[in-house]
């Protein structure tokens, strides 16, 4: 028997709480749809659709796109990029975090210079991005990877120092190990910090998918932009840029639906 | 030494204490039902049923077993809940929200750690809608009353378990509400701070006839604070018996336990609890 | 039979510009498969990246500027043209229509919108505005502002006055809209616009590929000499959302008459120009010998 | 009298706690000299200094850009970019934070609004930033602040989540105004996460003051490095980067002096 | 009904009961201080020169004022706490950090709020070293003792303020230390569940002899529980008294309250206690 704290007995406080079960996807669809529709209208009478395009003709650049394939290329070079890259961050950011919170006198001494590789524009680091990595997927990748990293690391080691310490206490009482602490308590007391930190990550892996291949490629999103953009082509830019909104809608999703996974007793 | 009666009264009729002392009802349950659903859409019962009313000026001390669903009544009295069936009304009026006059003392202090116990007994005064120029002074005599001088500006974690429970107390009292939920106020508290604090609250009580529900797992204590002593069944809870307590007041707590009628009131309190549900 | 030990390369574009027209002509015209070669070209975010790579080793060659391969010795790294692609200028200085300007002079004391500092349309305006006897950082303000969508966008909100504009944004800006003029056309003066540039260590190892190379697009070459209306098709294939065809036609015109190399041998005029352009923006500039630039042997 | 949580009786478990008083900037800065001398020999012996340059050589520049007052200027310049980006954002941003968590049905049917915002690259809406912002600081200013905003957005509605639910009923069966509730339980909870985010805020607010700079100045530190970048001048591209570098780190010890005077009772 | 002998001690004189049951010294203070330092630099003595000692098999209770220093003391000897003087030991080991064997049950539960009931006490299964497949059977076992069946997979927010201090409870008893200490481990209970669950950890202590060390406020409790009662005065804490109690076992508390040796005993420690510090 599972407990959830849900009931018929909702609280005013939390108003929302029922809805939960109630989807939200038709209020969704509905607001973008009204938003597209003002947006085709405003295209007509409010400004010249060089500067923003048009729904319509971006819904039929994205028809032609995906008969010709093109569209899933580019979408799933980028998916790759930003996906891999964000994944990447997770799983060397997180324990990078933990074990800064748990060394503050390292961290302490790395704290400056974390900072400072975090403050540096990957964008200006291209050539030597391009030196390590190549000018192929990897590169990309390790823009986005980069990007991220450092939302995991400062995410998770301010979520450490918010532990009630009081459990911590009780662990090293029972003189609990340091990988069971981090199993039993850490990570799940920072499964919020982690989710911000995946909901933030999403938006700069896109973007540091993009920019990576601003820099040097012949396929993606970004390059499909970029390129669009060269030719003065307003219709393919937005396009892309249509594309990779639906990139991050879908990615939070995809995070909601884990939170609600995980985050089962709250 | 003290005139004493013991009126017991039938599991299913509604308690008729509160309409005795002639006072206007404050709070009113009736045929309260509260339920949570668990996910494989079973439903946990947890109030089945209860009804009873608190008058103006009635102390009432609620007693049952761990988790038989006391705090889970005062959160739907404050409006924190809403019943899944029956009546819950303040002062006649059907509660939705928290109604105004009604302080809540939770079983759990849920101090704010960024307030000092000034600052967190300052939240009651603001909220009580005091004059802010009486704040301060008001805050100074609650921290004396509650015997935390020279802790005005500590931190919440630098207090003991007691320590922080009448922080708490102090919040409520500084809101000055005239109906108090109070959910095991001194459950952290020795027998000799309990005993002072009950004196002040009683003091408090006399001075303005607030009507008071206390919750409380000690029979005596409730006993020796109470008109009126209700005594839950475990879960789903039921009202097993509602006793009125005619000890008269002021009372002194070491004094009464030697009285017999103060004895058999706590035995017959005791025997009801021990029955099995 | 050659499919089989056909062999990539990887060719870098600064950006995507007509500079890469030969080379597309090379390749549909099977001229690159006949010497068992195929290409893969990647865009870059203008030419310092794009050399970067090419420095690293992550691409063959690159579609660059020439002052790039003069960069590229400077620093020791070793820079040679292989073959010239474009050997006029590609810039022009587009204004709106209504200005009252004639020439870049009249525009003393106003903001001129260049791509990215450091760039060629920077020296280019460096160059043009010591040749007027002005001060570029006195009399001007020049002000990175991007490529040509964001170059109109400038303009219509009037930050800047005037912005560089390249083919084929030249033609399409003209031809979409009536709001724009050229003020300046840099497109008559001759200049090493773009050039396949490869490393001195590159090509010490790949002394066959570099001939092959240099073949295949002279041969592209003097097609588009013959037969201008080969770009037509490559054109398509390198800008698939231009689709007016009098804009396509304009292009063509524009890249064919002047623009494209005629025989992918850097000329002494342009490299004369480079030279004062370099120099326009750094006084002590050691500008490479012309003959240290150029690989003889290929020619 | 006012109680710290210090003690001459320190826990085993806060080990690191009392050499918060002895300061941690020696170590600091040796481990950055150590850093520099190891770059400086990298670059003689194992690398060309056309990729990383070479600390001597940067100094040397820095000395230069600083005697002609164009250091100054550059610095200055995109520091109000991204300070006023960052600040701008964290104002606007912990208000929509709060007010998306506390009206839960809204910020479920605009979620993938802001998400998809969130995840436009916005180099790519250069053209648009120009046509509304103009060239002038305040385009910066915008492109900062675009990019930081939703990390505060973000945070701010993961971190109300994770509020003690107690602490908002007692408030809530007190009567407690919307603003009070706010200004007394939500603010201070979830100072932790505005501080993450200032953190995580610091290096985005640079990069988009970075990447404004590259759409239309003609000053900035964005700008000088990609000036040095065009030209192949890899000493003014990380003179530039070391700046920057500076800059995220003295932000940093700002933070880190800020969250201990506002979190006096952790 | 009940042979009882009240034995006091000198308030300086260390405590000789330990020495007396002939068992291994557990636990040691010598002269303890514990004080915590204010930010202007004054210091705030919490524990002055307090010394105890706990031998095995020993159930020893301590009484005292909120705030006195029991809490702090248990934490010292747990190792969480380095005190400021004197000397601390668990098993002739000075005391560093958290010493093997030694179970510490907190006056807040700290329970996860990310496990469910079952897997909170599972911690103490895991960590106390019983073999993984013995886990669940304790755990239902403990379950079931502790009177939680029915919500062995609810989450602590689903539970009452009591049934998470069972949780708690159950948590140290899976993790099965040989010296228990224990924080008012029965103060969120109401009496009938008190009783049942002293009588449970009475059982548990007879049959394995371990030693406990058990904070309360309930002095009846205290002396219906434990070998020893050891009285604390107000911050700072100095040993006030130190009471054998000699009652045989196995004790009914129901019985023990009309024992006019019992009540001798509480109401002595009630003097003691109402002692102006
Ligand atoms: N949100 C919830 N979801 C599911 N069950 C709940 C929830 N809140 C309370 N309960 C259940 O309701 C019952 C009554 O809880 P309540 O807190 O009212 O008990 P109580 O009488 O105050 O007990 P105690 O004396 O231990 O504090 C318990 O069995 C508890 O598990
Ligand atoms: N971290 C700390 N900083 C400052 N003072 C502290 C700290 N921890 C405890 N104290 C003080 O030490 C004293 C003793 O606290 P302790 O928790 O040991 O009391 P206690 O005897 O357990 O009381 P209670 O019965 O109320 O739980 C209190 O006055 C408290 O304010
Ligand atoms: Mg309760
Ligand atoms: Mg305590």
């Amino acid at each position: 028997m599972v407990f959830t704290r849900t009931n018929d007995a909702s609280e005013p406080t939390k108003a929302g709480r029922g809805s939960r079960i109630s989807s939200p996807l038709p209020g969704q669809v509905a607001l973008i749809l009204f938003l597209l529709v003002l947006w085709e209208l405003a295209s007509y009478y409010l400004y010249n659709p060089f500067w923003g395009s048009r729904p319509s003709l971006i819904a039929q650049r994205l028809w032609q796109l995906a008969i010709s394939g093109d569209l899933w290329m580019h979408t799933s070079t980028t998916l790759q990029e930003a996906g891999a890259g964000l994944l990447f961050a997770a799983v060397v950011g997180v324990p990078i975090g933990i074990g800064l919170a748990r060394a503050p006198r390292l961290a302490r001494l790395l704290d400056p210079v974390i900072m400072g590789l975090y403050g540096l524009p990957r964008v200006a680091l291209a050539p030597l991005f391009i030196l390590w990595f190549g000018i192929g997927l990897f590169s990309k990748i390790m823009m986005s990877f980069t990007m991220v990293l450092f939302i995991f690391i400062l995410n998770v080691m301010e979520g450490i120092r918010t532990i009630d310490k009081d459990q911590l206490d009780l662990m090293t009482s029972m003189r609990a190990g340091r990988f069971y602490v981090v199993w039993t308590v850490l990570l799940p007391a920072i499964v919020p910090w982690i989710l911000a930190s995946f909901r933030i990550g999403v938006g700069l892996a896109l973007i540091g998918a993009v920019v990576g291949e601003l820099i040097g490629s012949n396929r993606g999103l970004g390059w499909y932009v970029e390129s669009s953009g060269g030719q003065l082509d307003t219709t393919g830019v937005f396009s892309g840029l249509i594309v990779l909104m639906v990139l991050a809608m879908l990615a939070n999703y995809l995070i909601g639906f884990m939170e609600r996974k995980i985050v089962r007793w709250r | 030494m003290a005139v004493m009666t013991t009126e017991k009264r039938a599991v299913s009729a509604p308690a008729k204490a509160g309409s005795e002392p002639a006072g206007r009802v404050r709070a009113e349950l009736r045929d309260l039902q509260i339920s949570f659903r668990l996910p494989d859409m079973s439903t946990l019962d947890v109030i089945s049923g209860i009804s009873m009313t608190v008058s103006e000026g009635e102390f009432v001390a609620v007693v049952g077993p761990s988790g038989s669903g006391k705090s889970t009544i005062l959160r739907a009295l404050c409006g924190l809940l809403k019943p899944s069936g029956g009546h819950v009304a303040v002062d006649g009026v059907p509660v939705s929200s928290p109604p105004p006059g009604v302080g809540f003392m939770f079983q759990k202090d849920a101090l704010l750690p960024w307030r000092t116990v000034a600052g967190n007994i300052r939240v009651g005064a603001e909220l009580g809608g005091m004059p802010a120029e009486e704040h301060e002074e008001r805050i100074g005599r609650l921290v004396k009353l509650l015997r935390l001088d020279g802790f005005e500006n500590a931190w919440p974690n630098q207090l003991s378990g007691g320590m922080r429970q009448r922080v708490s107390l102090g919040r409520l009292l500084a809101y000055q509400p005239s109906l108090m939920l109070m959910d095991e106020p001194f459950g952290a508290l020795d027998y000799q701070t309990k005993i002072a604090m009950g004196k002040e609250l009683l003091s408090v009580w006399e001075a303005e006839r607030r009507a008071i529900i206390f919750v409380t797992h000690d029979i005596e204590e409730a006993v020796a604070l109470a008109d009126r002593v209700v005594v839950f069944s475990a879960r789903p809870a039921r009202i097993v018996a509602d006793y009125k307590v005619d000890l008269p007041r002021p009372r002194h707590m070491r004094a009464m336990r030697s009285d017999p009628a103060f004895t058999m009131l706590t035995e017959a309190i005791w025997a009801d609890l021990a029955l099995p549900s | 039979s050659a499919s089989a030990q056909e062999k990539t390369l990887k060719i870098g574009a600064a950006q995507t510009s007509a500079g890469s027209l030969p080379i597309i002509i090379a390749d549909q015209k099977g001229l690159l498969k006949a010497e068992g070669l195929s290409y893969e070209r990647f865009d870059f975010k203008g030419g310092g990246p794009a050399v970067q790579a090419l420095a690293s080793g992550s691409i063959d060659m690159c579609i660059c500027a020439a002052e790039h391969a003069v960069r590229l010795q400077e620093q020791g790294l070793g820079g040679k043209v292989l073959v010239s692609l474009l050997d006029h200028h590609s810039y022009a200085l587009l204004t709106s229509a209504d200005s009252t300007a004639k020439s870049l002079a009249d525009l003393k004391g106003q903001k001129i919108g260049i791509t990215s500092a450091g760039s060629l349309t920077d020296t280019t305006m460096r160059y043009a505005i010591h040749k007027l006897g002005l001060d570029p950082d006195k009399d001007f303000q020049l002000i990175a502002v991007g490529r040509a969508g964001a170059q109109q966008a400038a303009i219509k909100a009037g930050v800047v006055a005037a912005g560089m504009f390249t083919t084929p944004d030249i033609q399409i800006t003209l031809g979409e809209s009536k709001d724009f003029k050229i003020v300046e056309d840099f497109r008559t003066l001759a200049y090493p616009t773009n050039g396949l540039i490869v490393t001195d260590g590159w090509l010490k190892e790949n002394p066959e590929t570099a001939a092959k190379v240099v073949h295949a697009v002279k041969t592209a070459l003097a097609d588009i000499q013959k037969d201008p209306t080969i770009l037509t098709g490559a054109l398509k294939e390198l800008y698939p959302a231009v689709r007016d065809e009098a804009i396509i036609k304009q292009i063509v015109n524009d890249v064919a008459t002047g623009a494209v190399s005629k025989d992918g041998v850097l000329s002494q005029e342009s490299y004369t120009v480079l030279d004062g352009m370099l120099r326009a923006a750094n006084a002590d500039a050691k500008v490479t010998a012309y003959d240290d630039l150029v690989v003889k042997n290929l020619q």
